[in-house]
């Protein structure tokens, strides 16, 4: 496999957004005598696409992520094509 | 002396698992995640539900619950300890047993009635029931795949560690008859005096509700209890 | 927002509301003041353009122990028991983000219902998408269906039953709507009522985040347009866990008598959970916004009290129980902060930072809000839509048309949907989805509950009155059908734009419809949502009012009608009236012929109540062991979805294929053991019931027979695979 | 807030342990027209601790790692201390 590269994009959730999975994951740690005082969890995608120019793997894995990988109504995502 | 239903802030079959066991004769109690001390009884459930909302791994966070400490303690001391559902979770979770539960394989919630076949007798879960049989139970979880590395799906399988499979209405154990892509066709998984059962087994104890194939399993539970040291 | 645009229009206020808000204080409100007045006047939380119309509902009788206004219905069941029930709308949250919109929708109508005192024991939800074969629509019932199975199974209350259609009218604005019931002891029964001064408020559950501002009560009071994105970011996320949590902590807080009154913070937020309790009880109401938990620094004092962040309850204590409450909170592990105190008078008083940001006579935000009396019309075209009807010279192949009737989204196999959720918790479930309607036993009693929720937007579109009111004979008649006597109805009316004349007078007629519908079965509304502005780009959806109605069984027939339990052998009937011959606003001429034109059939008052107390006798009495109403696709499909669920054979005589294909309504088949015929045809004769024997049931096809054209029929397993494939195969890639 | 640093922990599912969800979206995806040969869908962690030595964080961080974030039969984590 030789000719596909690794694009990883990471899906946060807006800060606007509540976290309660996070909020539950920062009181279980505190719980457990852990100091933290925020705890955000999100999705990280790691993608193998044929490889190609960087540009048009971007254009491309954006496209995936405006249609399906992330939610435009409270996500933000961020897309790293591996070098 | 009688059963502790444990509850987790999330748990949800509690009311049902005890009212299903005082129905089969047992008797039972709710007990907090927080309670230390289980000394008045012979056995533990846990129950379905989402204990702390399934939030970072579904059972996660549940095993770090005070009552875990007693739960480990009775299960060492023999005490039949059955973990339904999201208990089997946290069960695995623990290391009471072995091996995870992952999303079904169609990434669906799926409640509906499901077959099991019956493959020992050597369990707490099936002990009153015949090798062959098969029961119809429902089935309600969306994190039910069950999974482990290959090696340790080698030990649960030559352990005889597998009591009830998936299976058609007729026995037959194949991928049609599996609802969520567990490996082999695992419906529970009890090693000694503990077990995890997928479906609920609390839900098929009556035919005015569709079934009641799942007396056999509750009372196979109920007749596991021994004295013991507690 | 534009520069120059004064705030309270920004806050989506007219001027007129503005002065009057002026007039009210004497003076100009403080941002904070306005920021309240603004949710609590919005279409949503005032029923501005409805309140009028509602009072048309009849809303008495001997066992009705709430009736609307408060935050869910409550009737009596006898021997100590009490129902609560309710149901709410979730539309325009659901369009904009399907899984958190409608998640949050569940969210909000479990509150309403233990708000009352009650634990939920089961949901129903109602949603309406655009047609599958465009993708958005398939997401967005994936996603509304994922949104109400995580939230509600988490949150460990069943959903037993709903409704799901599809239409080109609801591509641009879905519909999702959730019902929920609850039960309780009579001794439970708590009000939304702040208590008398010295009273203490606590706030419990979630914190206090920016989230939604404006949410719910901005999106559903407007409609959509190519500018909807600008209101995206006041999605609300649901927290199901915390919800569960603040269940069981409240449902302690009424066992041990320690709140006076509660109530939940749903659209507007603090302004309302702190005006209306107030109101009601003719207080006023000390509220200090410093304590209360908050998710985000620096929030402003209108920001607070618009925030829509879910899973909160306010409670009213007496001050000797504060200690005691905030005990309980903490062993459920939520979170609660005294926030204010009841004062005499009627002044809401709140203050931020140490400094009053708003006065106000309390009652003002909710008796003061503006009633409007839209201009209503009959819609100009509506006469030539009731002459557009089809005239049919050559019979249709009839077992070609029911396969494809079958194979509608709308009309088939709806379990894809509801076998994501837990429809058994609690071991209740007698009938669950998959049948006429949903029975809930009463552990402990020999009471069962029954709950049939329907719609019907396109014959309401057609005749609203009529539509309105068969969806009441139809829904009872389905409750019926279990053994439960009808009592009473929640409503949920949605509808499009009400400032256009022909919406308005939709609705009013729709209201009346049902009115007279629920008036002739002598069953109050007790409970009820009204959703306006479902239009998109100026197209309004159908109008679309969905019924809810609760039966009571009592006691519970020990082995209630199903429709799997039809045999080989027995005798195919049906009850009601004979020769239906239109097949306007059909399942046939929509499905089939693209058509959707002509006057549907109306009630008939002295049938329609004869047949539901024929079904009602027939259950109770265990004669028949199946019943099916006919609506959606007629009576070739009522009997086809009996042959499918019971996996045998029928063999139908017909006189006109047209009446295969007909919705009119009251009409019941039946599978009857030919050792009830006598039973059965005396029954029906004493209650003026018409019987036609249509067939029997056996063999393994369903065939259709007639003097002139002879007989056709199709083979249960194709008929079965066509039903089942109805939505499964459209959402499966 | 200056004395708190932020750790991001990314849980990976090992190889060998199914991937339902990524096997899905891979799916969608080629049915929406994407080439992709292979998805996986890992979770970030984001914390918020309280600063002082990166070692001393990495290796607390690590114990929450070992105890609640990662479940040790299916899953590995890495861990990223900011700077
Ligand atoms: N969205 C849904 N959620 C849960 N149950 C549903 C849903 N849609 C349909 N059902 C169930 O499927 C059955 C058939 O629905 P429907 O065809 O609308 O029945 P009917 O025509 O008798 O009103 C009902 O029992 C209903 O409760
Ligand atoms: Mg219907």
């Amino acid at each position: 496999m030789a000719d596909t590269r690794t694009v990883t994009v990471t899906i946060r959730r807006r800060p606007s957004i509540s976290d309660p999975q996070g909020a539950t994951v920062a009181r279980a740690l505190r719980d457990l005598g852990h100091e933290v005082t925020d705890v955000r969890i999100d999705k990280t995608i790691e993608l193998q696409v044929p490889d190609g120019d960087v540009e048009t793997i971007r254009a491309r894995v954006a496209e995936m992520c405006d249609r399906l990988l992330a939610n435009p109504v409270m996500e933000d995502y961020e897309i790293l094509v591996s070098s | 002396m009688n059963t502790a239903v444990v509850v987790f802030p999330g748990s949800n079959c509690e009311h049902d698992v005890v009212y299903a066991l005082e129905t089969l004769g047992g008797s039972a109690d709710l007990v907090w995640h927080r309670d230390t001390d289980l000394s008045g009884y012979d056995s533990v459930v846990l129950p379905g539900g989402f204990a702390h909302g399934d939030y970072l791994r579904t059972g996660a966070i549940a095993r770090f619950s005070p009552v875990m400490g007693e739960v480990n303690r009775l299960a060492a001391a023999g005490a039949p300890v059955l973990g339904i559902c999201n208990g089997f979770q946290v069960l695995c979770e623990a290391g009471l047993l072995p091996g995870v539960l992952l999303q079904n394989r169609d990434l669906k919630f799926i409640c509906r009635p499901i077959h099991l076949r019956v493959e020992s007798t050597d369990s707490i879960l099936t002990r009153a029931a015949r090798v062959g049989d098969v029961l119809e139970i429902p089935l309600n979880s969306y994190e039910g795949n069950y999974t482990a590395s290959a090696d340790e799906i080698a030990s649960i399988e030559t352990g005889g560690y597998v009591p009830l499979r998936y299976s058609s209405s007729t026995g037959t154990v194949d991928t049609d008859s599996n609802p969520n892509g567990s490996t082999n066709n695992i419906a529970a998984v009890s090693k000694s005096n503990v077990a995890g059962i997928m479906p609920h087994p609390e839900r098929a104890i009556e035919e005015i509700l569709g079934s009641a194939d799942g007396r056999v399993l509750l009372e196979s539970f109920l007749q596991s209890r021994v004295a013991v040291n507690v | 927002m534009s520069e120059t645009m004064p705030l309270h229009q920004a806050l989506g206020m007219t001027d007129d509301e503005y002065g009057t808000v002026c007039d009210l204080l004497s003076r100009p409100p403080t941002e904070a003041e306005l920021a309240m007045y603004s949710v609590m006047w919005s279409e949503h939380c005032s029923y501005k353009s409805s309140r009028a119309f509602l009072g048309r509902f009849p809303t008495t009788a001997p066992w009705v122990v709430v009736g609307p206004g408060e935050n869910a219905g409550v009737v009596d069941l006898g021997d100590g028991w009490l129902a609560a029930l309710r149901i709410e709308s979730h539309n325009h949250p659901s369009f904009v983000e399907p899984y958190q919109g409608a998640a949050t929708g569940v969210g909000g109508i479990l509150r309403d219902i233990f708000t009352m005192g009650a634990r939920p024991i089961a949901l129903w939800d109602q949603i309406r998408f655009g047609p599958l074969d465009d993708p958005h629509n398939r997401y967005l019932l994936e996603g509304v269906v994922a949104g109400v199975a995580g939230y509600g199974n988490a949150v460990g209350v069943p959903t037993v039953g709903g409704e799901v259609a599809f239409e080109e009218c609801y591509a641009g604005n879905p519909l999702v709507n959730v019902m929920c019931l609850g039960i309780m002891r009579e001794e439970q029964l708590v009000l939304g009522t702040a208590g008398t001064p010295g009273t203490i408020a606590i706030l419990l559950g979630s914190s206090t985040g920016r989230d939604g501002i404006g949410g719910a009560s901005v999106l559903a009071s407007a409609s959509f347009d190519a500018g909807s994105d600008t209101k995206r970011p006041t999605v609300q996320v649901g927290d199901p866990f915390e919800e569960k949590k603040l269940i069981e902590a409240c449902l302690e807080l009424y066992d041990r008598g320690l709140v006076v009154g509660v109530q939940d913070l749903g659209a507007a937020g603090l302004s309302c959970a702190t005006s209306e309790p107030a109101a009601r009880a003719g207080t006023g109401m000390d509220v200090n916004l410093d304590a209360v938990h908050v998710r985000e620094a620096g929030m402003t004092a209108a920001e607070l009290l618009m925030s829509e962040s879910q899973e909160r309850m306010m409670a009213f204590v007496h001050p000797s129980k504060v200690d005691e409450v905030l005990a309980v909170a903490s062993k459920w592990e939520i979170d609660a902060s005294v926030v204010g105190t009841v004062t005499a008078g009627d002044t809401l008083r709140i203050s931020h930072n140490n400094q009053v940001v708003a006065e106000l006579p309390a009652a003002s935000l909710s008796e003061a809000a503006p009633i409007l009396r839209r201009d209503s019309g009959e819609p100009f075209w509506l006469e030539d839509l009731w002459t557009n009807t089809l005239e049919y010279l050559q019979p249709p192949d009839i077992t070609r048309c029911l396969l494809e009737i079958l194979a509608d989204p709308s009309i088939g196999d709806p379990s894809w949907v509801y076998e994501q959720y837990d429809h058994q918790l609690f071991l209740n479930t007698v009938v669950g989805p998959g049948d006429n309607g949903s029975l809930l036993r009463i552990k402990g009693t020999n009471k069962a509950l029954a709950v049939s929720t329907d719609g019907n937007g396109r014959q309401c579109y057609l005749d609203p009155m009529r539509g309105g009111a068969n969806l009441v004979y139809e829904a009872a008649l389905n409750v019926a059908m279990l053994g439960a006597k009808p009592m009473a109805v929640v409503d949920n009316l949605n509808f499009g734009n009400p400032e256009k004349s022909e919406v308005m007078w939709q609705f009013i007629e729709t209201v009346e419809g049902m009115s007279q519908a629920c008036e002739n079965l002598g069953i109050p509304v007790v409970g009820g949502n009204v959703s306006f502005y479902n239009e998109t780009d100026e197209a309004d959806i159908y109008p679309t009012p969905i019924v809810g109605v609760l039966g009571l069984a009592d006691p519970a027939p020990r082995s209630v009608p199903r429709l799997n339990r039809a045999e080989a052998g027995m005798a195919l009937w049906m009850f009601g009236p004979k020769n239906s011959r239109n097949l306007a606003g059909s399942s046939f001429e929509k499905i089939i012929k693209g058509h959707v034109g002509g006057r549907p059939t109306g009630a008939d008052s002295t049938t329609g109540k004869a047949v539901i107390e024929l079904a009602v006798a027939l259950a109770q009495n265990e004669l028949v062991p199946v019943m099916h109403d006919i609506s959606d696709g007629g009576a070739a499909v009522t009997v086809s979805e009996i042959c499918i669920a019971s996996n045998v054979g029928a063999h139908l005589q017909y006189s006109s294929w047209i009446g295969l294909f007909a919705e009119a309504p009251h009409r019941i088949i039946a599978a009857v053991p030919p050792e009830h015929f006598t039973a059965v045809r005396r029954l029906a004769e004493d209650l003026g019931v018409p019987v036609s024997e249509l067939g029997e049931f056996g063999g393994d096809r369903i065939s259709f027979d007639n003097p002139v054209a002879g007989a056709t029929s199709v083979s249960v397993d194709k008929a079965a695979e066509a039903w089942r494939g109805a939505i499964r195969s459209r959402m499966s890639h």
